[in-house]
């Protein structure tokens, strides 16, 4: 079953002028052209008219999410969701940042996006291996079936199976480049926190001009923040000017904490995250 | 000269100082490479304080908290023992040798075992070698 | 008789490592024994076999073949303890060491060399369904796999040609597995067989995976609770009755045959009721079927009684007097009932058996809620039910 | 710039014989921000305190290091000696050089080197300490008790015995509880009317106890010493303040309901007291029993009532009490065994569970204390089961404790008033009490017989209808016993209360698996819980007999007293505080409180932190992505300069 985006940019736009008519929402997140045809932006539609300049192709994979903590609470929002973008906003709901009531989810179950940068398709690196969304009010297509799928922690095995001396030149390679222009907090959906830690003062987590120590202090920390919420969007590792592959740490941290506490982000909104939850049974043995 | 790695210890108060300061009452001997910092609950304790430790030259580091279930405020060292884990993991993708960071639950009662911990600890240390990863050069 | 004992506690290890494990949660507060079926009536006592166990006492020989493992001790234990378990790995330490009783050396001789408890020709498995019924091939959507008892036990190969006709009127693409297949090997794993019972399991899978089987029916629910326990999950396995009684309900299957008054009693399968939790299926088939009154015995459903057969039973002889298909008997006829339903063939076996040392085959019919259904939708299969019994 | 004084102790040799004290104090010295450094034989005598106080005053100091044994030993006495010279005690640090340094090692070198280190990241520390003031409250003086049983009746009266004034809530129509339905209590055979009747008449007599019957709590704000407990006057149709307790009105009251108090053997009216000695003896309707409430008609109590008490317009009312610490002392259930069909429990009338037979045996029972059947015959044969539910993986795990031995009371009781044969179906007897054995060697006289081995079965006998068989295996012999009786008792598994998880939620309390309260430390504060302030007594912490009970109710008090004794008292300084500049509003703090201290302020969009549940964990801080939570004392910064001083050397 091929995706039509044609017919996906259709039922988007059909049903966010529905909701915008009606009122149910004040704004909807979508798409909208960009420079070109292969630079969609995100867009906010807030009336009817607006509804226009929306669209939808393979290039779309920002994650709509990340705008949601920007409004006032109790902002009613409709959402353009991807699978791995249902589950940052399942993870927001988890969270608290936003109501399940206030959200309408334009569910787009979808394969085959692609990095606009390399041109590349995302799907066995940045979506959670999932093509349907988790949570959604109004599903924009069929439901994908019968694509090969494939464990979304695959791409991992040549990392894990470094040994620790190249894994670490591996990591002070990448993180090294890093000009810390922060642009990877900045797409993504769970880094809402103002002012971040490594920004602060006092005390000083760690420098802040671009040399190794001050990035490991913040890249290693920016993991542990996000470790069991990160729900594998990629959107970090794109938004990276110098194509630093956050994903791959993100992920590692996602498979250990899949591994050890038995729960992915963002699934289900009755979850709890697992870092600020606990099992009275955890074994110890995740300590070793 | 030989190698005298710097341990760095982190210790809830209730339990492990506790149980620290009973092996100093029995006077049990250990070696002398750990530095114990005070802090009132094993839950306090950051992943960014283990970093840090790591980058301030640390060649090891020893957190100690109360058995689980035991823990003076209940519950902290439930989410702590989560949380650590997750520190060791991040630790040990990004390429460290698992031994450096280790986690022990030691009550307040188990002087022994803190003696005998600690100096099994500083063994590995020491034959794991300096630690250079993420230590700052001066 | 009063003798001086040592513990061997090497012996206690080797049957934990062997699968009985739990032998270390049982504080012998009786409970299993006083719940068996088997302490009122023999010198079978599953406590003193435990006991004997944890300890490593010798004298367990006397005890260890007692067993029908029909689950009830194991509901009821207030330790959690998996007793089958124990039993089975006792079964296996000393059938290791060539303690097997007679009448079991037959039994394990034709699975190991035939991969069929009943001595016949593999090749000769399906000759039951004269060629009447098709076998598996990939695309379809069940396996109906045929017990070794409903293929070679002559009782029982109309319990397969009922099987197969219902499949056939519910409109189900089916097929019976090809002569490649053996023995499930329920019985054999518990009489301790555990090597015999993985050579039997891999070829079965062998088959299964060759032909990209995922869904299976069975009728013996031996089969059933092994596959479903033991096999692993890569396929999903229903008892027939449970299909039947949804069938039903969809309106597929509807009963037209009036029995006029005909009270039918149900006896649970330890291997559908207890080990599987399927207690309403069969009951519900039953009350729809016209002109049938149905009954319940005192005990049933959970706290059903067992007939004896499970466990390696239905190829050990029990003296008369010590046999609980006949106190089954007893207490089915005490309800009025004329016939004796139930939906398992070593049920059917045992039952059968006992009717006739009894003495009552005249007034009381065994008969499996398939057969009862078929019967209802005025299906018969080309056979006269008389003298199926002759062997 | 701080003025830091640092004080080296050679505790005699203790210290000074594996650290080189003087060295350790000139390198202080050196240290950023020391303008004196010491040493001293005993920092901790009077002249070593002195020492401190004069130097502080001299060197105007601001920041105090004694560099000695554990702060376990003496924070406290240096921390008056710098409250005594006008600094602000927290702004004292204490370097374990003794229990952590000298004592564990033999090598000077080695032990000077490691107190350097030590030292070194303590002065690091104390630059960026902060003074801290606790918040010192008005403690409420009264006390809160939930549950009017034994537990309850006990702590309220040794409360109120001391002057303090007490409230004591019961959501029934009387105080009393179980103890009340029983006869005879083990081992000494007293009767249980007789010892607790006079205690119930004296909570009402009192003038310390407000006794509130059927109430229950619906809210409780605030924190130790200062709680707003809610309750809740549930509708009695009956005005307390002008019934005379004749009871006229329960004799013409045509309306029927099964009696809670007789275990619903018998009914009672629907305008009742549930029982003859029930505090206070004053009569409430049960709405759903009464005809009028039914039927809109009848009315007969009111006409018959001469004080115009019958109010059927009463609403349920809320009051608000103000108490400075609770006791939750709300006790028991039975397990409901009904779902252990092999016993038939609730299908043969010949198998009754314990409180049941407790209510048989007695006087004001439903049989006026003659052990009859259902059928009013006497039983000839009685099989009691222990360990039903209990013990027990399927249901309750937990051994309930008092079967045993009410089980063996039971016995003499039958004994006593039947000719029966008594039959004890148990596990293991476990009779570990003053005077428990004894009174099991007594009941074994009395011919009780003992079958070791746990009731399997109960049916109807297949010979005698009216009767019952009970199967078991004796494993003694190893013989399957079917024994015909007539009567079975179960000894069911002792449970909390169906509604202690709301009670647990009302007060914050932590349960274990089935719903006990737990206490705070199984050892060294039974009676305690995580919530300051408030205690717990008698079975709703776990299965316990009266003598138990009645200690922990008084242990209970006690504790209670040492809250409300005060006027005054000081809140917990070392707690943690939210910076909203930098909130996130995740509520990662209000997820992860053990205590509920932190709370989610909407209308501010951030999280704010009630201080008074505080109690300075840290828990939040750690938790805190944006490090928005400052954990007073053990601040980021604190730590991680103490960690860098400690790592430099």
């Amino acid at each position: 079953m091929a995706i039509s985006f044609e017919q996906i940019e259709q039922n988007l736009k059909t049903e966010a002028r529905k909701l915008l008519e009606s009122g149910k929402v004040s704004l909807v997140l979508a798409y909208g052209r960009g420079y070109d045809e292969n630079h969609p932006m995100p867009y906010v539609a807030k009336h009817p008219s607006d509804v226009d300049n929306i669209v939808f192709n393979e290039y779309c994979t920002a994650n709509l999410a990340r705008y949601l903590t920007r409004y006032p609470r109790r902002t009613k929002i409709a959402i353009a969701a991807k699978a791995a973008d249902s589950r940052a906003v399942v993870q927001l709901i988890q969270e608290d940042k936003v109501c399940r009531e206030d959200l309408v989810v334009l569910g787009i179950p979808v394969y085959g996006m692609k990095n606009f940068k390399t041109g590349e398709a995302i799907d066995s690196k940045t979506t959670g291996g999932l093509s349907n969304p988790v949570l959604y009010d109004i599903l924009l297509g069929e439901e994908v079936h019968g694509q090969p799928v494939s464990s979304p922690y695959d791409v991992l095995a040549a990392y894990e199976a470094m040994d620790k001396e190249e894994r670490w030149a591996f990591w002070q390679r990448e993180l090294g480049r890093c000009i810390r222009c922060y642009a990877c907090r900045k797409a993504c959906p769970m880094c809402y926190c103002d002012p971040c830690f490594i920004d602060q003062n006092k005390p000083k987590w760690g420098e802040k001009s671009p040399e190794s120590p001050g990035n490991l202090m913040y890249h290693l920390t920016r993991f542990h923040h996000l470790a069991g919420r990160c729900i594998d969007c990629g959107e970090c590792s794109r938004a990276c000017p110098v194509d630093i592959p956050l994903y791959l740490f993100h992920k590692k941290v996602a498979k250990d904490c899949e591994e050890m506490f038995g729960q992915a982000a963002g699934m289900s909104i009755g979850d709890k995250p697992v870092l600020v939850n606990f099992r009275v049974d955890d074994s110890d043995k995740i300590l070793e | 000269m030989s190698f005298e790695p710097k341990i760095l210890g982190i210790a809830c108060n209730w339990c492990t100082y506790t149980g620290a300061d009973l092996a100093g009452t029995t006077r049990l001997q250990y070696p002398q490479n750990i530095r114990v910092v005070r802090v009132m609950c094993s839950s306090r304790i950051n992943p960014s304080f283990i970093f840090r430790a790591f980058q301030l030259g640390a060649d090891g580091v020893l957190v100690g908290g109360c058995h689980p279930g035991d823990c003076h405020y209940n519950t902290g060292n439930l989410y702590a023992r989560r949380r650590l884990a997750v520190t060791k993991k991040i630790l040990e993708f990004a390429g460290m040798e698992p031994g450096r960071f280790r986690v022990e639950w030691i009550s307040a009662s188990e002087g022994n075992r803190f003696a005998e911990v600690v100096r099994e600890f500083t063994e590995q240390i020491r034959d794991l070698g300096p630690q250079t990863q993420f230590k700052i050069s001066q | 008789m009063s003798q001086t004992v040592t513990p061997y506690l090497e012996m206690s290890q080797a049957i934990m490592e062997a699968g009985g494990e739990a032998l270390k949660k049982c504080y012998q507060c009786g409970t299993c024994s006083g719940t068996c079926p088997w302490t009122p009536i023999t010198h079978f006592n599953i406590r003193k076999l435990v006991r004997y166990g944890q300890l490593g006492l010798d004298g367990i020989e006397d005890f260890m073949w007692g067993c029908s493992t029909c689950r009830f001790c194991v509901e009821r234990c207030p330790r959690g303890v998996e007793i089958i378990d124990i039993v089975t790995a006792i079964r296996n330490v000393y059938s290791g060491g060539g303690m097997l009783p007679q009448s079991l050396r037959a039994f394990v001789g034709s699975l190991s060399a035939r991969g069929n408890p009943w001595s016949g020709d593999p090749a000769r498995r399906n000759d039951w369904a004269r060629e009447k019924y098709p076998v598996y091939a990939p695309g379809m959507d069940y396996l109906f796999w045929t017990c070794c008892t409903v293929c070679y036990d002559p009782r029982n190969t109309r319990l397969a040609k009922a099987a197969a006709e219902i499949l056939n009127l519910a409109g189900v693409r089916w097929g019976m597995p090809s002569p490649d297949v053996n023995c499930c090997g329920e019985s054999l794993r518990k009489v301790g067989d555990a090597e015999l019972f993985e050579r039997l399991k891999a070829k079965n899978l062998d088959y299964f995976k060759a032909q990209g089987i995922s869904k299976i029916i069975t009728v013996s629910p031996h089969c059933l609770a092994t596959f479903s326990k033991d096999y692993g999950e890569d396929f999903e396995v229903v008892h027939l009755s449970e299909l039947m009684a949804q069938w039903m309900q969809e309106g597929k299957l509807v009963p037209k045959k009036d029995f006029g008054g005909l009270t039918v009693t149900y006896h649970d399968p330890c291997y559908l009721g207890r080990h599987s939790k399927v207690y309403d299926a069969p009951r519900d088939i039953l009350k729809a079927l016209p002109g049938v009154t149905f009954v319940e015995m005192e005990r049933n459903s959970e706290e059903s009684m067992c007939c004896g057969g499970g466990g390696g039973g239905l190829w050990t002889e029990k003296a008369k007097g010590e046999r609980l298909s006949d106190l089954r008997i007893e207490e089915a006829m005490g309800t009025g009932a004329t016939v004796l339903a139930t939906a398992c063939p070593y049920c059917i076996t045992m039952f059968e058996d006992s009717t006739r040392t009894l003495n009552v085959d005249g007034q009381i019919q065994i008969r499996d809620v398939t057969e009862l259904l078929l019967e209802s939708l005025e299906i018969s299969i080309d056979e006269p039910v008389g003298d199926a019994c002759a062997v | 710039m701080s003025r830091i004084g640092v004080f080296v102790c050679h505790c005699g040799l203790n210290i000074a014989k594996t650290v080189r004290v003087s060295e350790l104090a000139e390198f202080a010295a050196t240290l950023p921000d020391v303008v004196v450094a010491k040493d001293y034989k005993f920092m901790c005598s009077t002249p070593g305190q002195e020492m401190i106080a004069h130097d502080i005053k001299a060197h105007r100091l601001d920041r105090v290091i004694v560099t000695a044994c554990s702060p376990l030993m003496h924070e406290q006495t240096f921390r008056k000696v710098l409250a005594a010279s006008g600094l602000n005690q927290y702004l004292l640090t204490i370097v374990n050089i003794r229990e952590q340094v000298s004592w564990v090692t033999h090598d000077i070198d080695e032990g000077t080197a490691k107190a350097k280190a030590l030292l070194n990241g303590a002065v690091r520390r104390a630059r960026l300490l902060a003074p801290l003031t606790s918040r010192v409250i008005d403690v409420n003086s009264d006390v809160l008790v939930v549950g009017g049983g034994i537990a309850g009746i006990q702590a309220a009266l040794e409360l109120a015995n001391t002057g303090k004034k007490v409230y004591l809530v019961e959501k029934n129509s009387t105080i009393g509880g179980h103890m009340a339905q029983f006869d005879k209590t083990f081992p000494t055979l007293d009767c249980s009317a007789c010892i607790l009747t006079p205690k119930m008449d004296s909570v009402l007599q009192h003038k310390n106890i407000t006794l509130l019957t059927s109430c229950e709590v619906s809210e409780v704000k605030g924190f130790v010493g200062n709680f707003d407990i809610t309750i809740r006057q549930k509708a009695r149709y009956v005005d307390h303040t002008r019934c005379n307790a004749c009871l006229a009105c329960t004799e013409k009251c045509p309306g029927k309901a099964v009696s809670e108090w007789d275990e619903g053997l018998v009914k009672r009216k629907a305008i009742y007291i549930p029982f003859p000695q029930a505090v206070p003896q004053k009569p409430v309707i049960d709405r759903d029993a009464c005809t009028f409430f039914k039927k809109g008609k009848c009315r007969l109590c009111e006409k018959v009532c001469e004080q115009k008490a019958i109010d059927f317009e009463q609403q349920d009312t809320f009051t608000t009490v103000k108490v400075g610490a609770v006791i939750v002392a709300t006790g028991y259930d039975l397990m409901d065994t009904r779902a252990l069909i092999q016993y038939g429990y609730g299908k043969y009338p010949g198998v009754y569970n314990a409180l049941e037979v407790e209510r048989l045996f007695n006087s004001a029972g439903p049989t006026g204390g003659k052990v009859t059947l259902r059928d009013g015959k006497e039983p000839q044969a009685i099989a009691i089961l222990h360990c039903i539910g209990s013990r027990d993986k399927n249901n309750y795990e937990h051994c309930s404790r008092v079967c045993c031995m009410y089980s063996l009371k039971f016995a003499h009781l039958f004994k006593e008033k039947t000719s029966a044969d008594v039959y004890q179906f148990y596990i293991d007897m476990r009779a570990a009490g003053k005077g428990y054995e004894e009174f099991y060697n007594r009941i074994i006289e009395e011919d009780v017989k003992f079958i070791r081995g746990k009731g399997a079965r109960v049916a109807q006998s297949a010979d005698e209808p009216d009767r019952l068989v009970v199967e078991a295996e004796d494993t003694i012999t190893g013989k399957f016993i079917r024994l015909p009786v007539d009567m079975v008792v179960l000894s069911p598994a002792i449970i909390p209360r169906g509604d202690a998880k709301d009670i647990a939620r009302l007060f914050n309390l932590s349960t274990d698996r089935y719903g006990f309260f737990m206490e705070r430390h199984p050892k060294l504060a039974p009676l305690s819980t995580m919530s300051e302030g408030v205690f717990i007594a008698g079975v709703c912490q776990s299965p316990k007999d009266i003598p138990d009970t009645v200690a922990q109710a008084n242990g209970a008090a006690a504790e209670a007293l040492t809250i409300v004794v005060k006027d005054k008292m000081e809140l917990e300084a070392t707690t943690a505080m939210v910076n909203p500049a930098s909130c996130c509003a995740c509520q990662n703090c209000v997820r992860v409180c053990p205590y509920g201290a932190p709370f989610f302020n909407e209308a501010k969009g951030v999280s704010e932190i009630n201080e008074a549940l505080c109690k300075g964990c840290g828990l939040c801080a750690s938790v805190c992505p944006p490090s928005a939570i400052i954990a007073r004392h053990f601040t980021n910064d604190q730590v991680l300069a103490e960690m860098e001083g400690l790592l430099e050397f």
